[in-house]
């Protein structure tokens, strides 16, 4: 299945205005500008300290931007708490290194923030959890601790702990990057899997045949700034700045 | 020039055998460990050296130790010049070792039963696992212990139980179980009362500084400074304390959709009330129709070991939660609260204990209303909880410190408040990361409860240093007492400090 | 690309901001907490004044200035009995820091060999010293003090055994020391003319140590010599000094203690109530250090001593330029905590009747004007000062040796 | 006031030394017994008909002061010598005087010291917590002799170091000394010197500014005085309760006016509190008489009429 | 090039005889024979626990043997302390965790051991260890401290060191097994440099490929034991023995 066949919304889901962040004077991200449609999946690329990250922990909240407006699901980021709360729980998110909570059985980890977010009933919440876990095929696992699973297990978990919280939006930044290559599969193969029943994603990667795969748009960025945006087919085809060009030079070539 | 018969395949497996004799058995042993080298030959020689003299001189003396006698001199008649002990002094006052003299002694059972207890409640504390059910009874103790160690009406403990059980209940009530129309008449009334509360409470403080400032006075450069601030503070007080209560009000009935800081305040209200109006009528009315009475013991009365075994226990529980909060405080990214915490961290870390129990015992009075009179026991206990707490915050900012930062945005990340992420993420991790070092604090609190002998409270020290030795029959006792009490110490520290080295070896392998 | 800056209007400030906006918020909290320490210092302060009042007392430092009246037996500067309370709480507060320094230094050589020998290969050593560590580290350092105050006392003789035809006890070292029971009586120098002279001639052989060891460790770095330093420097302590006093026809006489009377007169005094003290922190505290030193040592990975090994390195060296410069950067940051313990354990000297800050102004002071809010916050403000001190300089140092990492 | 405290806690809160033989100590079952101890019993008795309703406090010389002036203690009767600041600085009432003592020295035989003056250069142990240090050292300074102090926390100790030959001499009040030699393996071998440096009335003191509660410690103490001056024992206590025909008897037992009433307290007050342990030389000799352990005579604690100082104002 | 190209002489380098070593009871090393010529590259393979670490730590004295004997360069190794030491100054090994000295930076570990056991003058070791760390490809990160580098920096710094010696043979044990998978081809292009300048080298490691270039002879151990040694193509085309066989089979399939 290639991205043509999965729906794309006009709706917007995020929408990100003249966006600057600095720490201290390390000028990291520079006028972003970036309209996200519900439904889109967009793959982030560029090297490393180009303010990715950066770019993701800031739609979440997790870093405060200081100039420009970052929109999701029409909400508006500000620092208001109450804003900060309706987005976060309309976003989730992945990080490199899963931080599952290892005092937590898998399933506890899952229904945590459901119980004590959402207010779900427990046994509820226990139901969406086994859904979501038996998604991404580790069912079984459900009642052992973080500690005792493979590190393409954990990351599974750890997605499946975001789709809990019932997310519209889902943030991944290098999801695979910390894994044993045997294990990237899995993970990917999951993320490939929640792309086709549509959801928006943005995910910060350098897996490039996931990129051509699912991808509606990937995003180079460099310098804090989005360089060149593209198609994924035109954009590993026929890059257009030199600066693209060498880092997929690099990167393909690798 | 290439060695041509590189190739080799072994055709049969070589079997395993011993190894050679020299190898083996108790004399390379003594080889190994004794006399390796000249050095280590020369060190087993001086350490057997002073072995032998150590026990030449002790052995003696226990052997021909005086286990029956009435006092010092039948001891000495009895043992004739001899060297000997005189552990008759041990048998004459054992109960005063171990309880005080004053603990009536008809009542010791209970405070043995009270440690047994004691044993059982920390089990499930001290051992990940003992049936998690036995919590329940960790959380029982501190109210059965408080009977049976203090005696008096079993209803006064019961009552506070009641009152605490009800307070969860309130907190509950309120934060999760009534419609959101509910809990917004609630957090107006609550937000109400909690804000003419405070403005009273702040209307009173300012009159107080300025009382304070008057009572200074003007005379000398440095009261005319302190007269300045305290005027200072007292006007900024007065200035606040409407719009402090109006907005403490507001704040409360703003957060109602949350419901965390309602049902808080309210639970506390609720548990202020309940303590002041209700608990002293209601538990003396039942005390009255059935008794269910122990004799009631006077702190005063507490002593000896016992009294070292209780200030540490009940200073160590105490200060856990006060250390948490401290710790969390010093982490904190709020210039003030951290300044205070680590000012108080600091403070309390940088003076002897015994300067902080001169503080309990002469100072500590006079910081309080005038008619309240809170006797020596709860005074030294609140100075060394302090003391305690101050240790332990520093060890959990440890356990704080090692938790990765991708645990916070984790929790971050799926929308867990600062509280929610605190308690059910970072402090249950940090906590165990923890155990080993608040072990560690604990014995040396524990140690150093002996301090208290000199500020004149009879513990184990104290009633050697006191009645003991200025006994009459007793005069000249030294070595019986002090080594029994070094006894009692070590074999208490010793056995938990074994156990906070199998845990910390226990969490090194759960580590991997 | 384009730049638009339309940046959002700022959020709106509402009451509710206070409480819910991440810019406000910490400002809200802090404000709180600082009216509520306001107001519990309010509640404090007021109670003190009222009952001061009650009491009929007032806070009065003055009595700082008025005679003390009673004497110190160990005195670091001139102090008699009609000096000021604030005097004697000087003498005090230097006792103090003597003990403490005494028993730092004690203390860290006896973990630092204590520690070593635990990991001994020698089975009883390293059981002898199990025993040690578990039996100081395990009971009250108040009980330690008075046990080995009172074996101090008993064990050894007192000054009228040393006297008559039949003493029981002799002095040591061709009667020059004497060990009693009120302390170690030792020669005292007597300085004449000339003795200036050996003394620079000490001070400058103590420079040529130092020298000497760095010209030693610039012919092996830049000639590959490898000189041998502890002998010479052994001799460049004692030769030149002694060379000197003989040469100038001894300048520096010892002035013996001798018996006279009650005691012995004469000479330098270390008391017993010092040593008593001084030998219970430091071998209390001894236990702790060495503790730490082992697990500063087994802290280094095997592997370190391996490489080194490999590389041809012998044992000793291995220790010494290998394996200790790493230990000591796990070592010091325990080891600073057990200096603040011991000045801290030094306040229980009046146990032992060593007149220290606590047993001056917090004791007799304290006592004889009744002053004991004002001895009480005296006392702490001094052990504060010290205890800051003292990690502010470890700290200092510990940080001056941290081991760079990415 | 204090009185109405003491009453309504239906205790009296006294505060004593930790353990001085004799005169404060509690025994082998952990009852307070001594001669401070009797008088605290005899107040409790007179305010609360209950010689055993006492809180008795233990206090160390550093903390008997701060415990008496924050109210935790209603009265001190433990070994504090009366002096000018302690009556006028520091806020206190002394209520009179129920030991006149004086610091002694003790020294071994064998040193063949006669005399306090002899001193010179000898080691003095002295008992910290009370005025000791300051009469050792004015005592010294104007003898212009030297000395070296060595302070000790406890009696135990004190004695302890002084055995060992760690000090040549030992200082405290002359009581003292004379209860701790009896206790020596060999008394005999150790003298008491002559003198008595210093002057040290000792005696019950509670706050000021309470003068009703000052005034029925001092008269409950005046009344075992005066009990022992008429010849009012136990044994014959509650013979004479019934009246007789000395007026000041009837008086001091309340068969005759009404001095009770005017203390706040009912008439048989003083009845109660010599009915404790007997009057002022019952007391002495039970607890630290020469039939005592501690075997001390009644020297300047005598009555006038023997010729000591104990003297009680008259009952009228 | 391959391993024909390079010269390998007839004097013995290394001569074990009849060689067994017991860890209490335990037999790990049983009549271990071999001799290694100067120039020789021996890669060392087998199963975890059949002692290969055990054995070249044997040949520098970290083990101690207990029958049997080991030669290096002519001197014989007995427990008698001169003979070990210059054992090991012939002798150069690179570990696993390369075991660099953190609290001294790269030039101070190069420098130590030349300095304190060769007497070297310190400015003549300095150039030694710059001309080493050149070799490594490093120079520039000679006054960092080991903390600050990547891992095959660190395994380069630790080859350096062991250079800087000056020794005639070379022991690795698993030089490259600790290392990301981009770090190693670093560190096993520095060996086979060394090896291709005539280094005497013994290298227990799974790096086959590294086996084919560099090595005359393969050794395989199992169980204490060696099982079965050959050249490189032999050794690997046609395993003789079953354990070998299985052994690789597993390895190759990896
Ligand atoms: N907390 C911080 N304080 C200061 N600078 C920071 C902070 N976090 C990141 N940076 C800097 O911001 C820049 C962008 O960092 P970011 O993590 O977003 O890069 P990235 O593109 O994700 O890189 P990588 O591929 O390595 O993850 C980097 O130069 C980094 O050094
Ligand atoms: N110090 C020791 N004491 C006891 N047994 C040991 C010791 N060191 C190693 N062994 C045992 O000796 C055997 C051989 O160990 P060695 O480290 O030589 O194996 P190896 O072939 O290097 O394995 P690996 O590939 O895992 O490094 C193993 O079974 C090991 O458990
Ligand atoms: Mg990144
Ligand atoms: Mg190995």
């Amino acid at each position: 299945m290639t991205q043509a066949q999965m729906q794309v919304s006009d709706e917007v889901a995020i929408e990100i205005r003249g966006m600057n962040k600095w720490y201290g004077q390390f000028h990291v991200l520079r006028d972003i500008e970036l309209t996200v449609n519900r439904g889109e999946r967009i793959v982030i690329c560029g090297p490393s300290g180009s303010g990715k990250s950066t770019l993701i922990r800031c739609i979440n909240a997790l870093e405060e931007h200081q100039k420009g407006s970052i929109v999701v699901d029409g909400t508006q980021l500000t620092s208001d708490l109450k804003n900060i709360d309706t987005i976060r729980s309309e976003v989730g998110m992945c990080f490199q290194h899963f931080n599952l909570f290892p005092h937590l059985t898998i399933l506890e980890n899952c229904t945590l923030a459901p119980i004590w977010v959402r207010k779900i009933p427990k046994k509820e919440a226990e139901e969406t959890a086994m859904h979501f876990l038996e998604k991404v095929k580790i069912p079984d696992q459900a009642n052992k601790y973080p500690g005792q699973l493979s590190g393409g297990q954990q990351q599974r978990v750890a997605i499946a702990r975001s789709l809990c919280m019932r997310p519209r939006i889902m943030l991944f930044d290098e999801p695979t990057s910390a894994l044993d290559p045997e294990m990237i599969k899995e993970v990917l193969d999951t993320m490939i899997e929640l792309a086709e029943e549509g959801m928006t994603m943005l995910c910060v990667t350098h897996e490039m045949g996931f990129a051509r795969q699912v991808a509606n748009r990937v995003i180079f960025m460099d310098a804090g700034q989005i360089v060149e945006q593209n198609e994924p087919e035109a954009f590993f085809n026929n890059p257009q700045s030199d600066r693209t060009k060498l880092f997929l030079s690099q990167i393909l070539g690798h | 020039m290439t060695d041509t018969n590189v190739s080799f395949v072994r055709t049969e497996q070589i079997p395993p055998s011993p190894p050679p004799a020299a190898e083996a058995g108790i004399v390379k042993w003594m080889r190994e460990n004794l006399f390796s080298s000249i050095l280590n030959t020369v060190l087993t020689v001086i350490a057997a050296y002073v072995i032998i003299r150590l026990l030449m001189g002790i052995v003696p003396w226990f052997a021909n130790g005086v286990w029956e006698a009435g006092s010092m001199r039948e001891c000495r008649d009895i043992l004739a010049g001899a060297s000997g002990a005189c552990f008759a002094v041990l048998v004459d006052r054992w109960d005063h070792l171990l309880f005080g003299f004053k603990y009536p002694p008809e009542a010791y059972f209970r405070i043995v039963i009270a440690l047994v207890l004691l044993l059982v409640a920390a089990l499930p504390v001290l051992f990940q696992t003992v049936p998690r059910k036995l919590l329940l009874f960790t959380g029982l103790y501190p109210f059965i212990a408080y009977w049976l160690i203090w005696g008096g009406s079993l209803w006064t403990p019961l009552m506070l139980l009641a009152l605490f059980v009800l307070t969860a209940m309130v907190y509950r009530l309120i934060g999760e179980q009534i419609s959101t129309d509910m809990r917004k008449i609630a957090a107006a009334v609550v937000g109400l009362i909690a804000g003419v509360g405070l403005a009273y409470l702040l209307f009173i403080g300012a009159g107080e500084l300025g009382f304070i400032a008057n009572s200074i006075g003007t005379s000398g450069a440095l009261n005319t400074v302190a007269y300045g601030a305290f005027w200072l503070m007292s006007g900024f007080t007065y200035l606040f304390f409407i719009p402090m209560g109006i907005f403490v009000g507001y704040a409360i009935y703003n957060s109602y959709e949350g419901g965390g800081l309602v049902s808080v305040v309210t639970a506390l209200l609720f548990l202020y009330a309940a303590l002041t109006f209700v608990f002293g009528p209601v538990s003396d009315g039942l005390a009255s129709v059935v008794g269910l009475e122990l004799q009631a013991v006077a702190s005063r009365d507490l002593g000896g070991f016992v009294l070292n075994m209780i200030l540490g226990t009940v200073c160590v529980s105490l200060s856990i939660p006060l250390g948490i909060a401290l710790a969390l405080g010093r982490q904190s990214d709020m210039p003030l609260i951290k300044g205070v915490c680590v000012i108080f961290i600091e403070f309390i870390r940088g003076v002897p204990l015994i300067t902080l129990l001169f503080v309990a015992n002469v100072m500590l009075a006079y910081f309080m209303p005038p008619e309240s009179n809170f006797d020596l026991v709860l005074r030294v206990i609140i100075m060394i909880t302090a003391f305690s707490a101050a240790y332990i915050a520093e060890v959990i900012r440890g356990g704080l410190a090692a938790l990765p930062k991708g645990q916070y945005e984790a929790a971050d990340s799926l929308g867990l408040n600062y509280a929610q992420a605190t308690r059910l993420i970072i402090l249950p991790q940090a906590l165990k990361i923890s155990i080993p070092g608040i072990v560690n604090v604990a014995v040396g609190l524990f140690k150093d409860t002996t301090l208290v002998s000199i500020i004149s409270m009879f513990d184990l020290v104290g009633m050697i240093r006191g009645p003991i030795q200025n006994a009459t029959e007793w005069i000249g006792v030294y070595w019986e007492v002090y080594g029994f009490g070094a006894m009692l110490f070590f074999v208490v520290c010793y056995g938990i400090s074994q156990y906070s080295q199998w845990l910390e070896r226990q969490l090194q392998t759960d580590h991997h | 690309m384009t730049t638009i800056t339309d940046t959002p209007a700022p959020a709106s400030f509402r009451l509710s901001s206070l409480i819910n906006d991440t810019r406000y918020r910490s400002y809200t909290f802090q404000f709180i907490a600082l009216v509520a320490i306001i107001a519990t210092m309010a509640f404090i302060g007021g109670n003190l004044v009222r009952n001061l009042a009650a009491a009929g007392l007032n806070i009065s430092y003055d009595f700082l200035g008025a005679q003390a009246g009673y004497d110190i037996n160990q005195r670091p500067i001139s102090y008699e009995s009609t000096d000021t309370h604030g005097r004697a709480a000087i003498v005090g507060l230097l006792n103090t820091l003597i003990v403490a320094f005494l028993g730092c230094i004690t203390a860290t050589v006896i973990g630092v060999i204590a520690g070593v020998l635990r990991l001994s290969p020698n089975w009883l050593v390293r059981k002898l010293m199990s025993i040690y560590v578990e039996m100081f580290r395990n009971v009250p350092v108040l009980i330690w003090i008075l046990i080995i105050f009172s074996i101090m006392i008993n064990t050894t003789p007192a000054p009228r055994a040393f006297k008559g035809e039949d003493a029981t006890a002799s002095m040591w070292f061709f009667d020059s020391v004497a060990v009693t029971n009120r302390g170690v009586f030792l020669p005292k120098p007597i300085y004449e003319s000339g003795s200036l002279i050996v003394g620079i001639v000490f001070l400058l052989s103590i420079v040529g140590i130092f020298a000497f060891r760095r010209y030693a460790r610039k012919q092996l770095y830049d000639h590959g010599k490898l000189i041998p330093t502890f002998w010479p420097s052994v001799a460049l302590f004692f030769v030149p000094a002694i060379l000197a006093q003989l040469v100038l026809g001894n300048p520096i006489t010892l002035e013996y203690p001798e018996l006279k009377g009650f005691n012995f007169k004469g000479g330098m005094t270390v008391r017993g109530s010092l040593i008593a003290l001084w030998f219970a922190l430091a071998i209390y505290t001894g236990a702790f250090i060495a503790e730490n030193v082992r697990a500063g040592i087994q802290a280094i990975p095997k592997g370190q001593t391996e490489a080194a090994g490999a590389l041809g390195l012998r044992p000793g060296r291995i220790m010494n330029l290998v394996v200790l410069p790493q230990a000591l950067r796990v070592i010091i940051p325990p080891l600073i905590s057990q200096y603040l313990n011991i000045t801290k354990n030094s306040s229980l000297a009046i146990a032992v009747g060593y007149m220290d800050l606590t047993g001056t102004l917090g004791g007799i002071t304290l006592l004889q004007t009744g002053r004991a809010i004002e001895a009480v916050l005296l006392l702490m403000l001094f052990y504060l000062t010290i205890s800051l001190s003292i990690s502010f300089v470890m700290n200092i140092y510990n940080n001056s040796i941290k081991l760079k990492e990415r | 006031g204090t009185l109405d405290d003491v009453k309504a806690r239906g205790q009296l809160n006294c505060g004593v030394t930790t353990g001085v033989p004799g005169f404060a100590e509690p025994d082998a079952n952990g009852v307070w017994q001594g001669f401070d101890v009797a008088v605290c019993r005899a107040v409790a008795a007179a305010v609360l008909s209950d010689s055993n309703a006492v809180q008795f406090v233990p206090t160390t010389g550093k903390t008997r002061f701060t415990a008496l002036a924050s109210g935790e203690i209603d009265m001190l009767a433990r070994n504090t010598t009366w002096t000018f600041s302690r009556d006028v600085d520091l806020k206190f009432e002394f209520t009179g005087v129920n030991y006149y003592d004086g610091q002694g020295f003790m020294i071994p035989k064998e040193l063949g010291v006669s005399s306090a003056k002899d001193l010179d250069g000898a080691t003095v142990c002295i008992q910290t917590g009370t005025t000791t240090e300051l009469n050792l050292a004015d005592f010294f300074r104007s003898n212009n002799i030297s000395y070296e102090p060595v302070p000790i926390e406890t009696g135990a100790e004190a004695v302890q170091q002084y055995t060992a030959g760690a000090c040549d001499v030992y200082t405290t009040d002359a009581s003292a000394l004379a209860a701790q030699r009896a206790n020596f393996e060999d008394p005999d071998a150790h003298v008491i010197m002559p003198e008595i440096i210093s002057k040290e009335p000792l005696g019950p003191l509670v706050r000021h500014g309470d003068n009703e509660w000052g005034d029925i410690v001092r008269w409950t103490l005046n009344a075992l005085i005066t009990a022992e001056e008429l010849g009012v024992t136990s044994a014959n206590l509650a013979e004479l309760a019934g009246g007789t025909n000395n007026p000041e008897i009837n008086r001091l037992l309340g068969t005759e006016g009404d001095l009770g009433g005017m203390l706040g307290l009912d008439g048989d007050w003083a009845e109660r509190a010599i009915g404790v342990a007997g009057n002022y030389g019952e007391i002495f000799a039970t607890n630290i008489g020469e039939e005592t352990p501690i075997g001390l005579a009644r020297g300047l604690n005598a009555q006038y009429t023997d010729g000591g100082l104990i003297y009680s104002p008259p009952f009228r």
